[in-house]
């Protein structure tokens, strides 16, 4: 059972979104039931991947089956350190939100019990697949049951937010396809044959302008996902569109598949190009982090501040990945965890609130403490771990992120520059949430509709605890998680570093960057090892030869 | 002068030449359809004089026949269509045929 | 309990106030008051007791390191590794690792010790709150914060406490929510102070990245003995090489300095003080906590803490030093004219923290930190007093001084104590205060060689500082005689306090005494700013405290003259007893001159009633330009970002759809005009000539040559590329040649290969005596094999082929490595590798194609031809990545 | 291609060409259908000279036979209104496409004038074997060639055949008083549902403008 395990995990919500397609559309208690069952039957099914060996970086609970040998298309399944937590939060989530859901969607609750299982499915296939063909196919199942989430189930706008979610993720990701292509044609006439499998791609050697392009190919799709400044207007429209459950997926989950993305396949495939455009990214995060909390702070929506609010929290990730630092990436993994815990719980909060009243305008609340001393405990305790208070899950990541930033060699002279700007949100994360705070609890109760809100129920209890657990759980004890990635993102960066210094020929660079990296193996400084190359092809016509030298257009 | 394959082939290609002017220009949906059977009858005598310069078999013959089963069978379906569309807009200007637009 | 604890109980000091916290805070709010407050003065309590007996240990281990070495007497606990910076085989640990020292065990001491008095005070002034077990709760997280803030070992650690004082501030301040003004108090607080941590957060990065530690006895064992590397200039990046170098800042000055940002901000220095006098808006107790023995302090105490590093950045020390004797003097003077208790009470505060930093930058650690210790005493029990005023006259929060006077006769024990705090803070001989001012004057007077570059510092601080002295001396005995003495002038008129619960009862009564449960802590604490300085104080100078701390801070060369102390003692007293018989002259006796004085300078008197319109300043400035910053950023991005990316893409799709749809007019006759003019474009294209040759393989010098067909082309063949056709105008578009060696001309191929460029190929022609062009990078780094020589190597053509000058490069011939500087020739059909760059010499020929069609338009094309041909090789992997498991 | 053949190849191309012209230029559509008689006539000449006997006749039986007829039954139908009085209009398009059609004919008839083949001798017949003769597009081997090797295209042929004739009867029957009143009917449902549906957007609209866009 364990070499299959990871099947099982993406296999079981599909089997069960099977199960309820043909249940009957009038058993809601049923289908309700089967569906959160379901889920976490995969969460308890997805805790026995923590037995996994991750003291080494190789992928556990590996699995391989060729699907078209023609093209070298592969079912290969794995996960290693980078991708553990990721899985486990998708497991652990998912249930939640749909549970937090129950009763707020009334209709069509087949369709939507359905859309969830399906979207849990792909998402996690996505974070486990290890052939880019696979791993296209997850992503593009996944935006299908989330952009039904938000235009059946949505607001009043949710048809425009709906279109606009699937027209920016579909821009990005039309173009990660066409160089998914390029790069297996690459392969093809390096080799003499396809494969769209994770290792063997990267093996690819490419010449930088080459990888430029096609890493801002992989970047944009992955960056629209993020998402980064400035392409990040999508999520706001998306977040307050959504139904509570689709808000809390779309931020808990589905936003980490585009840092994933970048630590999974656009940063080892394309170390050069990623390299050159990398300060470029930092950069762009550090004003993600700036901006969206400024933008944060003017929303009166409470889930549009929460939305801009994951905008600053994903720039941190971003400048962590970036850092290329262990520190720095193991911090942005842990990010990713601590931003899908904490954003999640508030959009949870703001869906137990808009569900007693119908609106998620700050300027309608006001005093809420009084009436609802829970919630508000609980909204506080979120707060403060989504500010980064420490002791808390959100600062063990933010100074992860922050000191690999800082002590970044890829980043050079900007990476001090870009810690201090980038620590500038912590102080403007403490503005906009404590904004949002004092707005809705603190102050006399003057809106007569809040005196009789009920505090929180037992269900909605039962949903927040848990998560409440985790925030202290992984801020006073965050070697828990960090232990099992140490592995991975040593591997990650050394490898990286490794192909750049192959790579990159630029002399005044190498200097740095074999300080990075420790030379092992026979593998001396620069490009000694090159002189026998693993694979060589010959191309056996001369006219070939005579066309390449022309430059291609006889 | 002697008489060539490419001969037929200029002529059938500018017999198919008027068909199409007189399909493009000409308003009248009865006309139109005759510079249909034009444009057909052209390619048949292309078949037919390739098929005069590769005797082994009777391809090019057996194509102009099918062709031709193929022209009476639209002329016949094509003709329903103008005298409906006629009893429609009581006219036969293709001009009228528009109610697809917009 | 016996006297013998593990040093494991260290962890159980800060266990206990915060399970108290977990326990009220979960449960309180079913449990009865009594529970409330017995498992919270418990729990401190208990905290207390452990505090007591690991400091005796600490005095014995003390006087046992004293006799042996100048080994640091501490006593630690290590409970577990709560994360690691990891990069490249170097590991920063930051372990949960709690340490007691002479410095952080009299710290915990007073944290413990005062906080047990006020949590004792609170069951008597809190009696009436509803949510009382709230308050316990946040009581209880603050004192426990703080002692993680003085026991934690490293700075991550410290910072756990560092944000958790800095938000208990902010839920303790804005208790009572209802009142959004305190709800703002408390969030202005909670910002202030991170701005402050963003420094905080910084400075700790630049040390940790010199001294390779996150752990203060690292850190400080490496200042000791590796000053150099700190008082270099800022250069980030790999040794050697640098990447960020800010000439002139040292790595200590900027540390310390980012520190000190952290230490403005929780300890209400210039700029960041503003948070503090509204922190007023929390219950009395919670002021006390703030002020005396908790949170203000850690900024002195992180100076002390890191001593040996802020001795080793002057210029910072100059910064604190000035920053606070500017402080000092500004919450002074907003003190003298203030009018409600806890206001006159709050900018002593900030006054007084003034004079520690003053003390401590100007190098005098020790004094600075005796103030923090006095300092907790008095104004402790002044805070506790002035609540027990309020709570005496049923004011809440406000109470203004000019409708008090004459409580003696009501309340007497909370008279004396007041009176003798008074005294303390103001200096008067023989009260705690007295002891500590005098070192901090005397501080001042003696910089030493610290502010060598502007020795005008020392002075005019002490000057600063004598101007301060008296003006507390004035501003608290004012307090005192408006308070106290005389006759009571009515009390305030509260008619509205609903959120404040035990005031009514009170409010019009005569004032009277509070119960047991506040007065004895007012007592104890009375006894304390006595007594407090005795402890440590030999006759006239502090020896034994500066002995106890030494280990534990840098210790500054001061030397002063003989005299220097009696200056000091001198300007001491003088400030003391002008301040209070200025007071006495002003305020006992009624005298008209505070009014006539207010008459005179009305805008200056207003200008300090105003607190000098910092708040507003900042209001106006920075706030201002954030809030512009937000208003524009969410407009920016809504219109501007928002608008480029989808309206802006939208319209575009919709200009295309319009103009697309143009053509879909539903006429047929449009779509055949279309159709014919897509089938005219084609056809032209069919028909044009196309010369699109190919080649098989060739044998030897033979090449069989093809074209593509087209419609009733010909072709012709110029095989040698001299420009005359070798054949004529023919159907067959195949043709063979047979090449003589004459008809080739000699060209070089360089193929340049490796990891960065896959591959690509480069034909030169080169004729005679003509020079072939290379770079480094086309050569890539494995061109050189003597790193001292760059010049490249010179390839230059000849009659018969190419001659290669390697200036050192190495240069594989064939499979055998050439000597280092020997030139060798290349012929036809030979070739060579330098570096990583492929070289072949080969014949080069260009064959021109011409093709007509049926109305005789010829098309032409040449191409290259490489004979002998040149093996290419592309490069599929880099041959393995250590470590990496593909 | 004996002289004699020349000679008739010129005559029947011209008379094709010419009556190509004629059906497509002449106003009245009976005239224009006369010259398309012409045309295939003159067509089914040329197909004699390509050896090509059988399709000559089944041209003039199928096209001239039925194909015309039934072009000549439609004028009839119609009546008066089938020649329609010229139009100026789209003058430009109509231009610009014959413009572009006669360039796209030149350029074709030009670059496949010299195409060239050697035509293989063809046996003849012999005066004795009559209807049995084997000749190149004679009957017999046509029909040889047809019914052996294409029989299943030839078979498919006839379905399409039926289904052409049931589609035109189906098209040009029109239709009865009742389907009339059905499908009008229909249409007015439809029209209401629409309106329906308009009116409920309309007011989401309403409601999304009262938000103000949040």
């Amino acid at each position: 059972m364990s070499q299959h395990l990871l099947s099982l995990l993406c296999g079981l919500p599909l089997l069960s979104a099977f199960v309820v397609l043909f249940a009957p559309r009038q058993m809601v208690g049923f289908i309700r039931g089967f569906t959160v069952l379901s889920m976490l039957g995969t969460f308890f099914l997805s805790l026995g991947l923590l037995d996994g060996h991750y003291a080494t970086a190789a992928f556990q609970f590996p699995e391989r089956h060729v699907l078209v040998p023609t093209y070298g298309i592969t079912y290969s399944v794995g996960v290693d350190g980078i991708s553990l937590w990721l899985v486990l939060l998708t497991t652990f989530m998912t249930p939640l939100a749909t549970y937090a859901s129950w009763t707020n969607v009334s209709t069509k609750v087949k369709e939507y019990a359905i859309s969830f299982l399906l979207l849990e499915s792909a998402m996690l296939g996505a974070f486990v697949a290890l052939d880019l063909f696979l791993f296209y196919v997850f992503w593009e199942l996944m935006l299908v049951p989330m952009v039904l989430i938000i235009g059946i189930w949505g607001g009043v706008q949710r048809i425009y937010a709906a279109v606009k979610f699937f027209l920016f993720t579909m821009v990005g990701s039309v173009l990660m396809l066409v160089a998914i292509l390029y790069l297996v044609a690459q392969y093809k006439a390096q080799t003499g044959h396809y494969s769209f499998e994770l290792a063997e791609l990267k093996l690819l050697l490419l010449p930088v302008h080459v990888q430029v392009w096609l890493f801002a190919a992989f970047a944009l799709a992955f960056a629209i996902k993020v998402p980064m400044f400035p392409l990040h207007t999508w999520l706001p429209d998306a977040h307050v569109q959504a139904p509570t459950g689709g808000s809390v997926i779309l931020a808990a989950v589905l936003l980490k598949l585009g840092t994933y993305g970048f630590l999974r396949f656009a940063m080892p495939l394309f170390p050069s190009g990623s390299h050159r455009l990398g300060s470029s990214i930092a950069l762009l995060a550090v004003i993600g982090i700036i901006y969206g909390a400024y933008c944060a702070w003017r929303q009166e929506d409470v889930k549009k501040l929460v939305a801009y609010s994951s905008v600053s929290h994903l720039g941190f990730v971003m400048l962590g990945i970036y850092s290329v630092s262990q520190h720095g990436i193991s911090g942005a993994i842990l990010q990713m965890v601590n931003h899908g815990i904490s954003t999640g719980a508030l959009f949870l909060l703001v869906g137990v609130i808009y569900e007693r009243r119908h609106t998620r305008e700050l300027g309608e609340f006001g005093g809420l403490a009084k009436v609802m001393p829970a919630y508000a405990t609980i909204f506080v305790i979120v707060t403060m771990s989504s500010v980064g208070l420490p002791a808390t899950n959100g600062f063990v990541g933010e100074f992860m992120i922050l000191a690999g930033a800082f002590m970044s060699e890829h980043l050079g002279k900007n990476g001090p520059i870009f810690a201090f700007f980038a620590a500038t949100g912590v102080i403007l994360a403490a503005v906009y949430m404590l904004h949002a705070v004092l707005r809705m609890f603190w102050g006399p109760l003057t809106n007569p509709e809040n005196e009789g809100l009920s505090d929180l129920t037992r269900r909605e209890g039962l949903v927040l605890a848990p998560l409440v657990l985790l925030i202290f759980y992984i801020g006073l004890y965050p070697n828990g998680l960090l232990r099992d990635m140490n592995a991975s993102v040593e591997a990650f960066s050394r490898e990286y570093t490794a192909k750049l210094i192959a790579g990159d020929r630029n002399p005044d660079r190498r200097d740095m960057l074999e300080k990075a990296w420790v030379p092992s193996d026979g593998l001396g400084a620069g490009g000694a090892q090159l002189e026998q190359p693993a694979r060589e092809v010959q191309l056996a016509r001369a006219g070939v030869v005579a066309r390449t030298l022309e430059g291609g257009t006889p | 002068m002697q008489i060539e394959l490419g001969h037929f082939l200029a002529l059938s290609a500018t017999i198919f030449g008027i068909g199409a002017i007189g399909f493009l220009v000409r308003r009248n949906v009865l006309v139109q359809l005759m510079s249909i059977e034009l444009m057909l009858n052209s390619v048949n005598l292309t078949f037919v004089a390739f098929n005069r310069y590769a005797p082994q078999n009777h391809l090019g013959q057996l194509f102009a026949f099918f062709v031709i089963a193929v022209a009476a069978a639209e002329a016949a379906v094509g003709l329903a269509i103008v005298l409906s569309f006629f009893r429609l807009r009581k006219t036969v200007h293709s001009d009228r045929a528009d109610t697809l637009k917009n | 309990m016996n006297g013998d604890l593990d040093s494991k109980w260290l962890f159980a000091i800060v266990l206990f106030p915060l399970v108290g916290a977990l326990v009220n805070g979960l449960f309180g709010r079913k449990a009865g008051r009594g529970a409330v407050h017995f498992v919270a003065v418990a729990s401190v309590a208990m905290a207390f007791v452990i505090a007591l007996v690991m400091f005796k240990k600490l005095i014995g281990l003390h006087a046992h390191s004293l006799g042996n070495s100048e080994e640091h007497a501490v006593l630690s606990f290590n409970a577990y590794e709560w994360f690691s910076l990891s990069n490249g085989g170097q590991t920063l640990s930051i372990p949960v690792k709690f340490v007691m020292d002479e410095l952080s065990g009299v710290m915990t001491l007073v944290i413990t010790g005062i906080g047990l008095l006020i949590h004792i005070y609170s069951t008597g002034y809190m009696s009436e709150e509803p949510s009382y077990a709230r308050f316990f709760a946040y009581l209880n997280l603050f004192t426990a914060s703080m002692l993680i803030l003085v026991l934690g070992s490293s700075l991550p650690l410290m910072f756990v406490g560092w944000e958790g004082v800095g938000l208990c501030s902010y839920l303790l301040i804005g208790f009572w929510f209802e009142n959004e003004a305190y709800a703002k108090a408390g969030r202005k607080a909670f910002v202030a102070n991170r701005i402050g941590d963003f420094g905080v957060i910084l400075g700790m990065f630049l040390l940790a990245v010199v001294c390779g530690s996150f752990e203060f006895a690292d850190i400080n064992r490496f200042a000791m003995e590796h000053a150099p590397a700190l008082t270099s200039a800022v250069a980030l990046g790999p040794k050697g090489t640098p990447f960020l170098v800010f000439p002139g800042i040292t790595f200590a000055t900027a540390a310390t300095l980012f520190l000190f940002l952290g230490c403005t901000g929780k300890s209400a220095q210039l700029p960041l003080y503003v948070w503090l006098p509204d922190a007023m808006a929390g219950p009395t107790p919670v002021s006390a906590l703030i002020h005396a023995a908790t949170m203000v302090t850690s900024g002195i105490y992180l100076i002390c803490r890191l001593s040996p590093v802020f001795a080793l950045a002057p210029h910072t020390m100059a910064v604190i030093a000035l920053t606070g004797a500017v402080t000092a003097l500004l919450g002074a003077t907003v003190g003298l004219v203030q009018n409600d208790i806890k206001k006159i009470l709050a900018y002593s505060t900030v006054s007084q923290l003034g004079f520690m930093f003053a003390a401590v930058g100007c190098g005098a650690f020790a004094a600075g930190f005796m103030h923090v210790y006095t300092h907790a005493f008095f104004k402790a029990c002044l805070f506790l007093g002035a609540g027990s005023v309020m709570h005496a006259v049923g004011a809440h929060g406000d109470a203004d001084i000019r409708t008090l006077g004459g409580l003696r006769k009501y309340m007497p024990t909370t008279h004396w104590t007041f009176l003798v705090s008074c005294l303390a803070i103001a200096g008067f001989p023989g009260f705690s205060g007295f002891f500590s001012k005098d070192e901090i004057l005397l501080g001042a007077l003696s910089t030493g060689q610290l502010f060598s570059f502007a020795p005008w510092l020392g002075p005019t601080i002490f000057g600063m500082l004598f101007l301060g002295a008296t003006m507390t001396a004035f501003y608290m005995f004012r307090l005192y005689f408006l308070t106290f003495c005389g006759e009571y002038r009515g009390g305030p008129h509260h008619d509205d306090h609903d959120d404040h619960g035990h005031g009514d009862e009170h409010a019009h009564h005569d004032p009277h005494e509070s119960p047991a449960q506040m007065t004895v802590p007012l007592a104890i604490l009375g006894f304390g700013a006595i007594a407090a300085g005795y402890v440590w104080v030999g006759i006239a100078h502090f020896e034994p405290w500066v002995k106890w701390l030494a280990p534990a801070l840098a210790e500054l060369k001061e030397e002063h003259g003989a005299t220097a102390p009696f200056i000091a003692m001198g300007f001491g007293l003088t400030a003391c007893f002008v301040g209070i018989f200025t007071a006495y002259a002003f305020y006992f006796k009624g005298s008209e001159t505070p009014a006539k004085l207010q008459a005179a300078f009305p805008r200056l008197h207003s200008l300090l009633m105003d607190k000098w319109r910092v708040d507003e300043l900042y209001e106006v400035t920075i706030l201002g330009f954030s809030r512009f910053l937000a208003w524009f950023a969410a407009g920016f991005d809504k219109y501007v970002v928002d608008g480029l990316i989808t309206e802006v893409t939208s319209q575009l799709v919709m200009v295309c759809s319009f103009i697309t749809t143009r053509f879909q007019n539903g006429l047929i006759h449009s779509y055949g005009a279309i159709m014919a003019a897509g089938t005219l474009a084609l056809t032209f294209y069919v028909v044009a000539p196309h010369p699109r040759p190919s080649m098989a393989d060739p044998e030897g010098l033979k090449v069989k040559f093809d074209a593509e067909h087209g419609l009733a082309y010909t072709y012709r063949w110029d095989f040698d590329g001299d420009g005359k056709f070798d054949t004529e105008w023919s159907e067959d578009a195949a043709a063979q040649h047979q090449y003589a060696d004459a008809e080739l001309k000699r060209g070089v191929v360089a193929v340049f290969e490796g990891a960065a460029y896959g591959r690509s190929a480069e034909l030169s022609e080169l004729k005679p005596g003509e020079r072939l062009h290379v770079s480094k990078r086309d050569l890539g780094p494995a061109w050189q094999v003597d790193a001292k020589d760059d010049s490249l190597p010179s390839i230059v053509a000849d009659a018969t082929g190419v001659l290669i000058q390697p200036n050192g490069a190495r240069v594989m011939l064939g499979t055998t490595l050439q000597p280092g500087n020997v030139k060798m020739h290349l012929a036809l059909g030979e070739h060579a590798t330098i570096g990583d760059a492929r070289l072949s010499v080969t014949g080069v020929v260009h064959p021109r194609l011409s093709v007509r069609n049926a109305f005789g338009q010829e098309g032409a094309r040449s191409f290259d031809l490489v004979l002998p041909k040149v093996e290419s090789r592309i490069v599929a992997a880099v041959a393995g990545v250590p470590g990496v498991a593909p | 291609m004996t002289t004699a053949g020349s000679v008739l190849f010129l005559i029947c191309a011209a008379f094709a060409l010419l009556a190509a012209l004629g059906t497509v230029l002449v106003h009245s559509p009976i005239r224009a259908a006369m010259c398309l008689l012409a045309h295939i006539v003159a067509l089914s000449g040329l197909f004699l000279l390509l050896h090509a006997h059988l399709l000559a006749m089944l041209q003039v039986l199928v096209y001239a036979g039925a194909v015309v007829v039934l072009f000549i039954f439609v004028i009839m139908l119609i009546g008066p209104q089938a020649a329609e009085p010229p139009v100026l209009r789209g003058m430009v398009v109509k231009t610009g496409s014959a413009a572009i059609m006669l360039l796209f004919t030149a350029m074709l008839a030009f670059s496949l004038m010299p195409a060239h083949r050697d035509a293989p001798e063809l046996i003849p017949c012999t005066a004795t074997e009559g209807a049995e003769c084997q000749q190149f597009g004679g009957v017999s081997a046509f029909a040889q060639s047809l019914f052996m090797d294409d029989l299943v295209p030839f078979e498919l042929i006839s379905v399409l055949l039926t289904v052409a004739v049931v589609g035109a009867m189906a098209v040009a029957r029109g239709r009865t008083v009742e389907e009339t009143e059905s499908i009008r009917r229909k249409r007015t449902a439809e029209a209401d549902t629409l309106a329906a549906t308009t009116a409920r957007e309309k007011a989401l609209a309403a409601e999304v403008s009262a938000h103000g866009g949040h």
